[in-house]
């Protein structure tokens, strides 16, 4: 119980992955699982900000307003850049592919005017 | 607890996030579950300034409010689907619940091992992470420790995502994109065309010709001010491109084409790209590495540290053009069904 | 000052808690779009808040600006969507779902 | 000047719960636009008044900084706000929306 309060972000991080992951495999909806690829993605995303944050520390921005003396003396008060970088990338590539997902969807339905999984496959079959 | 500045907040965020992606989820109707997506993605903005991830949040800010829940409109706009079916198979989904929950409950086995939420010496934190906040102002003069990592210490990850980005504007050109006339021997369009209506909605169309000015300069400033605050590329980016989609969404498409024709967007596309990896180039010349701005100095102002600052400022230059130009294309291929007529 | 702001901020998030009954419950979409929309120009608030926290509110008011700006994109491509779908066909498209 | 950022703020959280209550209580979808078109805006406006009254007091001009800021932001809710409000309620009127009547229940 004790982990759970002091790791509570993981466990979120667990839940929303296991949604998008829910989503993706039980959803017939095309849409409803290009959505649930997002909503995956943002737990990831989630994952590598909380394991960045520090206990008391301030932006990584550093300011005069804020006491930073340039350079500064103590990283442990300054929240961790790297991860903040990897993920602010992968915002916008998260958006881009999913536009792509959305262009593949578009696609389908013109073929098969439906945007679910079971009419799509009759359709196929035929 | 974790001594977060205002855990507070993120406790209750984090609860009320995943009832945003239950919501999103169970909602029926199509056009539902993209509106509440669109909230969810609010939800994570506040979350991740809340974690003092300020250039993260507002990525997200910039895309959530202005690029992704419109492409998810644009699609169910020219497809026509609304209601999700109904559909039977109730112990398939149970199947899959059963399967998922094991997953999760393995993954929440590892619990214990992770280091603690917060924790300044934890192995991610302790590793590489000092080096940039202690050296970064040293280096390359930018506050912002953030820019500079993106685009100095880590340029070449950031080259290759930009690459990405352009990479799936092709994809999506090339997937969507039709011939008209073909178009119109092979199949009847499925989306009848909406009559463009002057009188439509005059209030909507003033109300964006007063802000699309507004949105273009904001986005100028957080490119150019990015060192000294939460911005750079990505971002401005992004809000460019989200100030033509509106234009594009309150008046109508080809009001948008007549300024940015097809050619000039996939042209502007590529010179993004170009930009990035013409400065890295530069730099070869200049006797460095590739993408090492330092050695820039004798055609920049300023010494070592200021010509680093600089060619940061360009490679963000190069990263805005792209996204902007990314975002465009890939909403009017969305919106006009690859036809670039005529769309939401 | 930092109580004071905290517990705004907490009774903000209960609000907002509320209105997402509206977004869960609202029987047609554009039930769901007011009130998302509403959420929308609280995180703004939010945002703000988390900056005077943080102590460093002139960080946090660009985030804010860019919401301030964008946030009213969403509704009206989703009011667009209404405006024009509404001519066009019935809400029945050919092999789609029925309604329930 | 901090008393009344936590005056106006409080004011604000009053309106917000008003709109909520209408958001939440009100019979049909033209109702509920009236609670959220006015409540949202006036209480979002009123705690950013707030804000600014919370931070005038900060050293070397960044108050005032954050005070235009703060203000521009009130004005792109100003503008914004009402069109996205109109545009619903267009949107709302084109797609049949029935208006609640006292004999329908």
């Amino acid at each position: 119980m004790e982990n759970l309060i002091a790791n509570f972000n993981y466990v979120i991080v667990v839940i929303l992955m296991m949604i998008g992951l829910w989503s993706m495999l039980a959803q017939k909806n095309l849409i409803k699982k290009c959505i649930g690829m997002a909503i995956f993605q943002t737990g990831i995303i989630l994952f590598f900000i909380s394991i960045g944050a520090k206990d008391n520390a301030l932006i990584p921005i550093l300011t005069e307003a804020a006491n930073h003396t340039y350079p500064v003396s103590d990283a442990s008060k300054v929240a961790n850049p790297l991860t903040q970088i990897l993920m602010l990338t992968a915002i916008v590539v998260g958006v881009a592919t999913l536009g792509v997902a959305l262009a593949l969807a578009q696609k389908i339905y013109q073929q098969h005017s439906s945007f679910d999984e079971d009419e799509i496959l009759e359709n196929e079959r035929k | 607890m974790p001594e977060l500045p205002i855990w507070q907040f993120d406790v209750l965020l984090l609860i009320l996030v995943v009832l945003f992606a239950v919501v999103a989820l169970s909602i029926r109707n199509l056009m539902g579950a993209a509106v509440v997506f669109g909230a969810y993605s609010f939800m994570m903005c506040l979350i991740w300034a809340g974690m003092g991830a300020v250039d993260v949040a507002f990525t997200e800010a910039a895309v959530g409010a202005g690029v992704s829940t419109v492409f998810v409109v644009s699609t169910l706009y020219n497809t026509g689907a609304t209601m999700q079916r109904r559909t039977g198979g109730l112990t398939f989904k149970l199947f899959i619940g059963v399967v998922v929950t094991v997953a999760g409950a393995f993954l929440l086995s590892a619990l214990p091992d992770f280091p603690k939420w917060g924790a300044p010496d934890s192995p991610v934190n302790a590793t590489v992470a000092p080096y940039y906040i202690l050296n970064t102002f040293e280096d390359a003069h930018v506050p912002n420790i953030v820019t500079s990592v993106l685009a100095d210490y880590r340029g070449f990850d950031t080259l290759l995502e930009t690459t990405v980005v352009f990479i799936a504007c092709i994809a999506i050109y090339s997937i969507m994109r039709v011939d008209k006339a073909k178009l119109e021997t092979d199949e009847p369009a499925i989306v009848a065309a909406p009559r463009y209506d002057p009188s439509d909605s005059l209030i909507v169309r003033q109300a964006s010709r007063f802000m699309v000015p507004f949105m273009q300069l904001f986005a100028l400033y957080v490119i150019a001010h990015g060192h000294y605050s939460p911005g750079g590329g990505f971002q401005g980016g992004v809000i460019l491109g989200a100030s033509l989609i509106l234009l594009a969404i309150s008046f109508d498409l080809k009001f948008l084409l007549r300024q940015w024709s097809e050619k000039t967007l996939m042209l502007l596309v590529a010179v993004g790209v170009f930009l990035y990896a013409a400065v890295g180039l530069t730099c070869m010349f200049m006797g460095g590495d590739y993408l090492d701005y330092g050695f820039l100095d004798s055609i920049l102002p300023g010494e070592k540290d200021m010509a680093r600052s600089h060619g940061i400022l360009l490679v963000e230059i190069g990263v805005g053009i792209t996204v902007m130009f990314s975002m465009i294309a890939i909403h009017i291929n969305l919106a006009s069904n690859g036809r670039f007529d005529r769309g939401l | 000052m930092n109580t004071f702001i905290t517990t705004a901020g907490i009774a903000l998030i209960g609000l907002m808690l509320l209105v997402l009954i509206r977004a869960i419950k609202g029987p047609t979409v554009i039930d769901r779009l007011v009130a998302i929309n509403v959420i929308g120009t609280k995180s703004i608030v939010m945002l703000l808040f988390a900056g005077i926290l943080f102590g460093q509110l002139e960080m946090f008011v660009d985030i804010a600006l860019g919401y301030g700006l964008l946030n009213y994109i969403v509704s009206i491509a989703a009011s667009r969507y209404y405006q024009h779908r509404k001519s066009l066909e019935p809400e029945h498209s050919p092999g789609g779902s029925p309604v329930s | 000047m901090d008393l009344l950022g936590y005056i106006l703020i409080s004011t604000g959280l009053v309106f917000f719960l008003g709109t909520t209550i209408g958001l939440l209580r009100f019979p049909d979808f033209y109702t509920r636009m009236h609670a959220a078109g006015k409540g949202d805006t006036l209480s979002t406006v009123v705690i950013l008044i707030g804000c600014i009254c919370l931070n005038a007091t900060q050293e070397d001009g960044l108050g005032l900084l954050l005070a235009l800021k703060i203000l521009l932001i009130i004005n792109f809710i100003l503008i914004g706000s009402p069109t996205a409000t109109h545009a619903m309620m267009d949107a709302g009127n084109k797609a049949g929306a029935v208006p609640w009547r006292k004999d329908s229940e």
